[in-house]
């Protein structure tokens, strides 16, 4: 009978949906959040923010036309178009009188906060669940930039590109502004009122009929609530349910261990590795700090050999783009494989297929490394995988030098999703509590939780967003951002970090401790009394006050760390099944947008998807001999069919995939995810199997329809030149210098004009190790996040006017099937005989007495010859007004230290020349030098690998110095004479000569 | 030693005499300045060779001042630019020098041809005393066809051996028609 | 005065390719012929004019549409991207100033090689050199990011104390481009005054005769004024020659200055200056062949004029084939692998049509000209002078968008769709100049009056002497 | 023929030319003396505030250091305007409850700002640091004048870039020593020449003349 009354109540939710997300947030609410944002400092932008019609005059005269133009297709702004226009004409009038503005100082200024200075905060985030330190840049209680803790153990330092993205979704528009009680707009109080009746019956039922969905968490306080709640009431259930998980990784180190537990790798002590469709660089709770072993490992610069790896996978992975050795084989036939390899490394496993000669000679490698080789199971690998990785590292004695069991910090006995799906259908679900993820949207199609969902008397959704789930519930809660409210996590190694907000919540958010406390009869608890209030229950040791304190200061909590512990008894490897399918659709989460909850992030949007360069949608990435055998281009669309079900999506060829595979992505096809996210891509959940997620039988054809990608890197092959220079190790070690033995650099002395630029002061450079480059994208949408670059949207991508100062080109050379993969991030390369400067008629980009490549958005006038003469091109063009001026919540969000740029400039990377500024300011004050390491570009302080160093050139001791005195350094296109400030080191890999030539 | 009569004959502009052809003009033109006329001129409705000659005209300044303001703009162009480069705000443009004179030529080039042909044409109409839409000659109803096809001598009265009456039968002993007295 | 063009449904027949004028005029009836079509009543308007300035008009309300909308929404709404940085606006503006060549060509290098078949044809090439850079002169300000604030490419006193960079071959652009033009109209209208004088004395009503007047600057055809006019004349026809070679080096510099492949090559200035003329000359013949036929003047614009001016499309036509064929020797002598995959990608990459359309248009249909017949036959050579400007437009459009869309770096190439905007911009600008021309035939005389007597005196005495040496 | 034009329209032709002449040139200079005058640059011109504040009255005959109300001005790159907290610590005690105090109390009492109007003001892509200024020896009313005498505040210099490229390339001419940072009284020494070089290199210093330096 729910139904019933669901039903109607839907149109409106809609357009109550449509509305609210259409109505403008209250910016006086903002303001009150943010009294903060008062301080002088904060003129500029918040004065922007005041936009008041002073504001936008006085804009239109510093830079005329500036709310010129948006991108196409916005109708609703055309009335400001025009006004621009002619404001624009009127700025012609060189004479134009500054307009007044106002300063808005506080009442009462709070401690510490000094306007102009920006605040930094430790905090943390989690990704499924698990920790990642985080150190966040306030600037007058405005959360800017989100940088790593260098302090906790899952960060050192860097993030990736989810962390850098999630500044702009706390500051998203779309976010949920309002408590929603079926579908109309209600209050918190109402809510609590309604929630706390419901407790009663509750506890009338002891709890019967009463679920609770959450994410996977870690969270010592959300598990101490759900504890006391599963206490109270006996027969409530805890259900968890993360898209991008698969089950299989923590049972099958339960298995292993006997009891709760999580397997650790430790790559500083690793020679060879083999990754059994592992993307362990780029994906999983501990892959920063992989990827930062990993590449000192790689590092051949001490002249040690470098780590090799074998990648087995279907579809090239981050991970795999570092490997020397690339097998592409069927997802489905991974299983089979492992078993090889378990064999052949002396574990007693079940007879697998047929033997793959590759596999025998990465057999003998690991033998040959016993100790210190690391065979890692992928993420979305069946257990069986698990189970035989674990054994073959048993066997070679890595367990205990790279391999670790730690106890598990996730909670145990929770149920899945398949088991709440059951239990609606069967009715046992009387109150839902939904506190995390979108099922609705994000469960395999099996389950039909849309159906089952409905089911439910009363269901209380928590979310940031009103999405396909919300539509299903009675009560929508709007879901405070992490960094908006009080909560605990723990990193893969149990080092617990107490997540403080760094602002009010913009839209009144609740968190999940919030809701859970009302259940629990504390409905007037704050999030921060309950975890303030579970940390000190749980504290044994002396002043709690102090440990509260520094924790916070730190970021981590000591003495959380979880302990190593022994194996249990061995677990036999189970038989395999029929495993290998016919034609495979490999699930896997976007590169992107997730599971689909970044689904409505602007930035990760556009972020070019590191193996294809696509923007804005999901592909079908299928093998170049599929390809050949289905006449298929990039852009065909191809229809995917999994047991019945199907969907369509534009194919991309991807070389170096298996043959006979077919990877589709989740995280598209959103239909209630904001302006952003809503109708782009498909929805691959709609064929998603319960029983196989990850890799299923299917089918694939060709519908003979064809769609234009947003791709922003068109040609796939480096086209006989040598952007990228790679060697042998062994090569190598008879000439490291290699990049230029071919081709080697222009004479300095080789030029018409005398050079009278001595660069004496400091001489910013910047050296790029294409070593260790994984192509992970986190500098670009760092950069992107720091110098506040717009997003221009597909269609403007599909034009070729994508804006990212710093863009990873990606390479392939080689054979088709097998290739070889090469990154090159390429920002701005500060040529000391900069080719655009020259051209510019108007002296808008010129080079500073510390060689850099200025340019002066200002002086810009938009001819866009400095573009056309960057060998690089590096160059971004502002076509449009790209730059959203009009949204308010936005504009809390930029960097008050960098201009946010207008229609019709020219802009590039700046070696972030802000932050330069700043450190250069500090030092005079103290008078001294800048430091080696005082100054981090945006890009080089995110890299997980530390492939970019920047620095002083001038001085000797400085890192990027030395390694642009490497021989294995060279300048991208330095043929040209252009001296490039920015460099790159050669790429060397060290195959194994036993299967050289097989990898392509 | 004209300025001596100028005032004698103040209500007569001079004598005019209409030619068929260039030739004629010409002729006419030599003997008048022979015959010792001095303020005369021929008008024709195009160029003709040696007539200005005929009357006695010698040196034209018109190339000298072309030339100055050649010199002159190239002198300021390139000085402009070197000034601008080197002292109102030099900047490393692309590690290029400031004094990256190869790069001033075209723009000193550009400035020189602009000011050769300004100052050439102004200095042209001013000598001319152009524009000067009144003029005596126009009285005389038949000099409207000196734009078209007749050619015309004119003594000026200012001249000392002007006489109306012998001026005249002077000029009609050139052959040529319709002598007329220009009122001034 | 008998109008002759009351007699327009009488064919005047041509006098063929050794005359200059058709015998039989004098002063008098040449002043008459020519003035004819200036004073012919506005009701007597050829039905093709009417039409012509009509539809001219209308693509010109499309240009100012195109040029508002520009301004709206910015530079996005054309074509352009990165890596192709420059589309249309560029192309077109190269391609207006190389029309914009002949005139002050022939009125200045044909002046100074003692040409008389100029006189026909000079005075209206140099009307059509003002107009195209009219057209062409509007580009470079509309391709800016921000047009409004194109006044900071002058060097003028600020607050900012920011002068321009005049490194730039954009920066050259601006003294090349406005020197042009305004020497261009100071030869223009010099070489008017005489003949506005002509106009002053035989305009049929006050109002004309006052106005032709003023412009006259009260010219009376005093010898001494000749003299120093035939001087300045000679001196200006002296500088203009080297301008128009100027102008269009430095306008090649934008691209020959810059370090791309295809762009950076040293044969540019000599070749872009030989494809202006080319195009110049077809723009001239393109436009006075149904002139002449409109109002009747095959005797003033003669075969002879015709004629001459075909065989210098051939001559400048053979100079650009022969700077494609050198751009094709240096990519493979240079052994430069970014200049020869350039060439290589003109030719066979995704604007290979482009390519073949140049070679056809510019180098292939023209040398039909080596035929008399061809030269003679005026429909071939309309033909041919309309598929010389399409071959010139599409030279730039080469030049400019395959160079750029793949350069260096293989990551960043791209490819260039012109849009509507593009479109209507370029059809907007063919209207602003037809409207100019349409104009200009209309209220000034299209023929240098003064010069045609010139003419006409020479022949006489040439006649004269023949019939001396006869006796 | 009749004459077209009568004999005055030659000296009118003439003077036609001429007019013209000037007419643009005076345009021009009339153009640029009211780009550069008080009505644009707003130099002289004291907008009203809220509130009556004099600083003559609070830093000349009161004493009170710059420092106690623009507080940050030694350490960020805002100089700071004081919170109303800052007003209350002395008018709570003293004229508290005269009316030109009263919208010092409104705030206090509502929370509610007090919105000054901008008197320095530069635009959004200049980025202005006072500390460094002030830690290399640049007084305060080298920028500001004399507060100290001005009842309502109003610009002394233009602002314009010009005039900061003045002092960024010739700092030498303008540095004062860093104890005289914030004596508003001081006034330059006759061997400024001597001293400013000496104080160029003593507090290192330098002429920094890039885009950069302020525009990001």
């Amino acid at each position: 009978m729910n139904e019933i009354t669901v039903f109607p109540i839907l149109q409106e939710q809609q357009q109550q949906q449509e509305e609210s997300t259409r109505q403008p947030v209250d910016i006086g609410a903002l303001r009150e959040k943010l009294a903060a944002g008062r301080g002088p400092a904060f003129w500029r932008t918040l004065d922007e923010a005041a936009e008041t019609p002073e504001l936008t005059e006085y804009v239109e005269q510093e830079f005329p036309g500036l709310s010129g133009q948006i991108p196409e297709g916005v109708d609703r702004r055309s009335l400001l178009k025009v006004m621009a226009a002619s404001l624009a004409m009127a700025g012609a009038a060189a004479c134009t009188k500054q307009p007044k503005e106002l300063i808005v100082p506080y009442v009462r200024q709070p401690e510490n906060v000094i306007p102009g200075l920006p605040l930094f905060y430790a905090t943390a985030t989690t990704t499924n669940g698990y920790a990642r330190g985080l150190l966040v840049e306030s600037h007058l209680n405005r959360p800017t930039k989100v940088e790593g803790n260098p302090d906790h153990p899952a960060s050192l330092g860097s993030t990736t590109i989810y962390e850098q993205a999630s500044t702009l979704s706390l500051y998203d528009p779309d976010r949920s502004q309002t408590v929603m009680k079926e579908g109309r707009i209600s209050n918190i109080s109402e809510f609590t009122g309604a929630l706390s009746s419901e407790a009663q019956s509750i506890a009338g039922r002891k709890g019967e009929g009463l679920a609770i969905l959450t994410g996977a968490t870690t969270s010592p306080t959300l598990m101490a609530q759900m504890n006391a709640i599963l206490a109270q009431w006996p027969a409530a259930k805890w259900y968890v349910h993360e898209p991008g998980v698969n089950p299989a990784v923590k049972s099958a180190a339960n298995k292993i261990a006997g009891k709760n537990a999580f397997i650790a790798y430790d790559f500083s002590k690793a020679d060879v590795v083999v990754s059994l469709e592992s993307d362990f660089l780029n994906s999983g709770p501990a892959a920063l700090v992989y990827a930062r072993q990993f590449a000192a490992k790689r590092g051949i610069d001490k002249g040690q050999e470098p780590v090799r790896l074998y990648a087995i996978e279907s579809s090239p992975s981050v991970s795999g783009s570092l490997a020397d050795h690339h097998l592409a084989v069927k997802s489905s036939a991974i299983p089979a494989i492992a078993y090889q390899l378990a064999a052949k490394c002396g574990v007693s496993a079940p007879a697998a297929g047929a033997d793959v000669p590759w596999v025998a000679a990465v057999a003998a490698d690991l033998q040959k490394h016993k100790g210190s080789s690391i065979v890692i199971p992928g993420e979305f690998q069946p257990e069986s995988v698990h189970l035989a990785a674990y054994a073959i590292n048993a066997a070679l004695g890595n367990v205990g030098t790279t391999v670790k069991l730690l106890e598990g910090v996730e909670p145990e006995g929770t149920h899945s999703l398949e088991d709440l799906a059951n239990d609606l259908n069967g009715g046992h679900v009387e109150t839902l509590l939904i506190l995390a993820g979108n099922p609705v949207y994000a469960a395999p199609a099996t389950l039909n939780f849309e159906g089952a969902i409905k089911k439910a008397r009363m269901v209380v959704r928590l979310g940031q967003y009103f999405d396909e789930t919300s539509r299903w519930s009675h009560w929508h809660v709007p879901e405070a951002h992490y960094l908006e409210t009080w909560s605990d996590a723990r990193a893969f190694d149990g080092t617990a970090t107490i997540m403080q907000p760094l602002i009010e919540p913009l839209y009144a958010g609740k968190s999940v401790h919030e809701i859970l406390t009302i259940l629990l009869a504390k409905p007037d608890n704050s999030s921060h009394d309950i975890v303030k209030a579970n940390w000190q229950a749980g504290y044994k040791g002396g002043d709690f006050d102090a440990m509260w304190k520094t924790s916070l200061h730190n970021g981590t909590v000591d003495g959380t760390a979880a302990a190593v512990i022994a194996a249990g008894p061995a677990v036999a490897l189970p038989a395999l099944g029929t495993s290998e399918a016919n034609f495979e659709i490999v699930f896997r989460p976007d590169p992107t947008v997730g599971d689909g909850s970044w689904a409505n992030n602007g930035w990760l949007q556009e972020l070019p998807k590191p193996q294809t360069k696509v923007t804005w949608e999901n592909t079908v990435y299928v093998s170049t001999r599929d390809a050949e055998a289905q006449k298929l281009s990039e852009g065909d669309v191809v229809k995917i069919t999994v047991n019945g079900k199907s969907v369509t999506g534009p194919v991309f060829v991807v070389p170096g995939h298996a043959a006979g595979s077919a990877t589709i992505f989740l995280g598209y096809g959103r239909t209630n995810s904001g302006h952003v996210g809503t109708g782009i891509g498909y929805n691959a959940y709609a064929i998603q199997d319960g029983a196989t997620p990850y890799v299923a039988v299917g089918a694939m054809v060709k519908t003979g329809d064809k769609v234009k990608l947003a791709n922003t890197q068109e040609m796939q092959t480096m086209a006989d030149r040598a952007p990228v220079r790679a060697a042998e190790w062994t090569e190598f070690k008879e000439h490291p210098n290699f990049p230029t033995a071919e081709e080697p650099s222009v004479p300095k002395e080789l030029t018409l004009y005398p050079n009278q630029w001595t660069y004496e002061g400091y001489k910013w450079g910047m050296s790029i190790d294409l070593n260790i480059c994984t192509g992970c994208s986190a500098c670009a949408i760092a950069c992107q996040a720091e110098n506040n670059i717009a997003v221009v949207g597909k269609d403007q991508v599909t034009r070729g006017r994508h804006m990212h100062w710093i863009r990873i080109d990606r390479y392939y050379s080689g054979n088709l099937d097998t290739p070889e993969i090469y990154n090159q991030p390429v920002p701005c390369m500060h040529c000391e005989n900069a080719p655009c400067e020259v051209v510019c008629p108007v002296a808008a980009t010129v080079h500073s007495q510390e060689g850099l490549n200025q340019m002066v958005y200002n002086r810009c006038v938009g001819t866009r010859y400095c573009s056309n003469n960057c060998p690089y091109k590096v160059r971004r063009f502002n076509f449009y007004l790209y730059s959203d001026w009009q949204t308010e919540s936005m504009w809390g969000m930029r960097n008050p230290d960098v201009s946010v740029r207008s229609r019709g400039v020219m802009e590039k990377c700046s070696y972030c020349v802000q932050r330069i500024q700043e450190a250069k300011i500090n030092t005079e004050k103290q008078g001294r030098r800048i430091r080696d390491g005082e100054i981090l570009t945006a890009c080089q302080q995110v890299c997980p690998t530390q492939a970019i160093s920047f620095g002083d050139l001038n001085d000797p001791n400085a890192k990027v110095t030395k390694q642009q005195a490497l021989q294995r350094n060279y300048g991208l296109l330095d043929d040209l004479n252009t001296r490039p400030r920015t460099t790159y080191l050669g790429y060397v890999k060290n195959s194994n000569e036993a299967l050289r030539g097989q990898r392509g | 030693m004209s300025e001596v009569k100028l005032s004698e004959h103040p209500e007569i502009h001079g004598a005019l005499v209409e030619f068929d052809t260039p030739e004629d003009l010409i002729e006419a033109c030599e003997k008048a300045y022979s015959a010792g006329f001095r303020k005369m001129d021929a008008y024709a409705p195009m160029p003709v060779d040696g007539l200005a000659e005929a009357i006695g005209y010698k040196k034209n300044k018109v190339a000298l001042c072309a030339l100055c303001g050649g010199i002159f703009g190239a002198i300021g162009g390139f000085s402009l630019l070197q000034w601008i480069t080197n002292v109102a705000y030099p900047h490393n443009v692309g590690g290029r020098p400031t004094n990256s004179w190869p790069a001033f030529i075209p723009i000193t080039f550009e400035c020189m041809i602009l000011c050769t042909a300004l100052v050439g044409v102004f200095s042209m109409l001013a000598m001319n005393g152009l524009p000067q839409p009144y003029h005596p000659v126009f009285n005389v109803e038949a000099f409207r066809r000196a734009s078209i096809d007749k050619f015309f001598l004119c003594i000026e009265s200012s001249d000392p051996k002007f006489e109306p009456k012998e001026t005249t039968e002077f000029l009609e002993s050139l052959g040529g028609r319709g002598v007329e007295i220009v009122p001034a | 005065m008998a109008n002759q063009l009351e007699l327009e449904d009488k064919i005047i027949p041509d006098p063929g390719e050794k005359a200059n004028i058709a015998p039989g005029f004098d002063y008098a009836s040449v002043t008459e012929k020519i003035t004819g079509v200036v004073y012919l009543p506005f009701k007597k308007s050829p039905k093709k004019w009417l039409v012509g300035i009509f539809t001219a008009f209308c693509f010109v309300n499309l240009l100012m549409f195109c040029i508002w909308t520009l301004f709206i929404r910015g530079t996005g709404i054309w074509g352009i991207n990165i890596p192709i940085g420059w589309g249309f606006a560029i192309i077109n503006f190269v391609w207006w100033i190389g029309i914009g060549h002949a005139g002050t060509l022939i009125s200045a290098v044909l002046f100074l090689l003692k040409q008389d078949w100029r006189t026909a044809i000079n005075r209206f090439s140099e009307a059509m050199t003002l107009f195209a850079v009219a057209c062409a002169g509007m580009y470079p300000i509309l391709h800016l990011g921000r047009p409004w604030l194109f006044y900071w490419l002058l060097p003028y006193p600020n607050s900012m104390w920011l002068w321009p960079q005049p490194r730039s071959p954009l920066e050259w652009d601006v003294f090349a481009v406005s020197t042009y033009g305004t020497v261009s109209i100071v030869f223009w209208y010099v070489g008017l005054i005489p003949d506005l004088a002509t106009m002053r004395d035989t305009a049929p009503d006050l109002w004309m005769r006052k106005i032709y007047g003023l412009a006259s600057l009260g010219w009376r055809g005093s010898a001494i004024h000749w003299h120093r006019y035939q001087k300045i004349y000679l001196i200006l026809a002296g500088i203009a020659t080297p301008l128009v070679l100027s102008v269009h080096t430095i306008v090649s510099f934008d691209f020959a200055v810059s370090v791309l492949p295809g762009w950076h090559t040293t044969i540019f200035p000599p070749y872009f200056v030989a494809g202006a003329i080319y195009s110049g000359f077809a723009m001239v013949l393109t436009l006075i062949i149904p002139l002449r036929a409109w109002y009747n003047m095959r005797d003033v614009l003669t075969l002879r004029h015709i004629d001459s001016a075909c065989k210098l499309m051939l001559g400048t036509g053979l100079i650009v084939a022969y700077g494609y064929g050198l751009e094709a020797f240096f990519a493979w002598y240079s052994g430069d692998k970014y200049e020869s995959f350039m060439y290589w990608n003109r030719v066979t990459g995704p604007y290979w049509w482009s390519y073949v359309l140049l070679i056809m248009c510019n180098i292939l249909i023209p040398q039909a000209l080596w035929s008399k017949k061809v030269r003679h036959n005026i429909i071939a050579v309309w033909f041919i002078s309309i598929v010389v400007n399409i071959g010139m437009w599409f030279e730039r459009f080469v030049i400019v968008v395959t160079s750029l869309h793949r350069d260096f770096v293989p990551s960043s190439w791209g490819m260039y769709t012109p849009t509507k905007w593009d479109w209507g911009t370029y059809a907007g600008t063919i209207g602003f100049f037809m409207m100019l021309i349409f104009l200009f035939v209309r209220l000034l005389p299209a023929i240098s009056i003064f010069e045609e007597r010139e003419t006409l005196h020479h022949e006489a005495k040439h006649a004269a002497h023949a019939v001396q040496e006869h006796a | 023929m009749a004459q077209l034009f009568r004999p005055s329209a030659n000296s009118l032709a003439k003077i036609a030319i001429g007019g013209a002449l000037i007419l643009v040139c005076s345009t021009i200079g009339i153009a640029y003396v009211i780009d550069r005058g008080p009505w644009i640059t707003d130099v002289g011109v004291a907008p009203v505030q809220p509130i009556y504040f004099s600083h003559k009255h609070h830093v000349k005959d009161d004493g009170i250091d710059c420092r106690y109300c623009h507080s940050s001005v030694e350490n960020s790159s805002s100089a700071g305007i004081p919170p109303t907290e800052t007003c209350m610590s002395c008018h709570s005690q003293i004229w508290n409850n005269a009316t030109v105090t009263e919208p010092i109390r409104q705030s206090w009492a509502t929370g509610k700002s007090i919105e000054w109007t901008k008197v320095h003001d530069l635009p959004d892509y200049v980025y202005f640091n006072h500390s460094i200024h002030i830690a290399k020896g640049v007084g305060c009313s080298t920028c500001h004048g004399q507060i100290n005498e001005m009842p309502w505040v109003y610009k002394v210099n233009t602002l314009y870039m010009n005039w900061c490229i003045n002092c960024h390339r010739n700092p030498g001419a303008y540095l004062r020593p860093k104890s005289e940072v914030f004596n508003m009284d001081y006034q330059m020494p006759a061997n400024q020449a001597s001293l400013g070089a000496q104080l160029v290199k003593e507090n290192h210093v330098q002429s920094l003349t890039d885009c950069a330096t302020c525009h990001r």
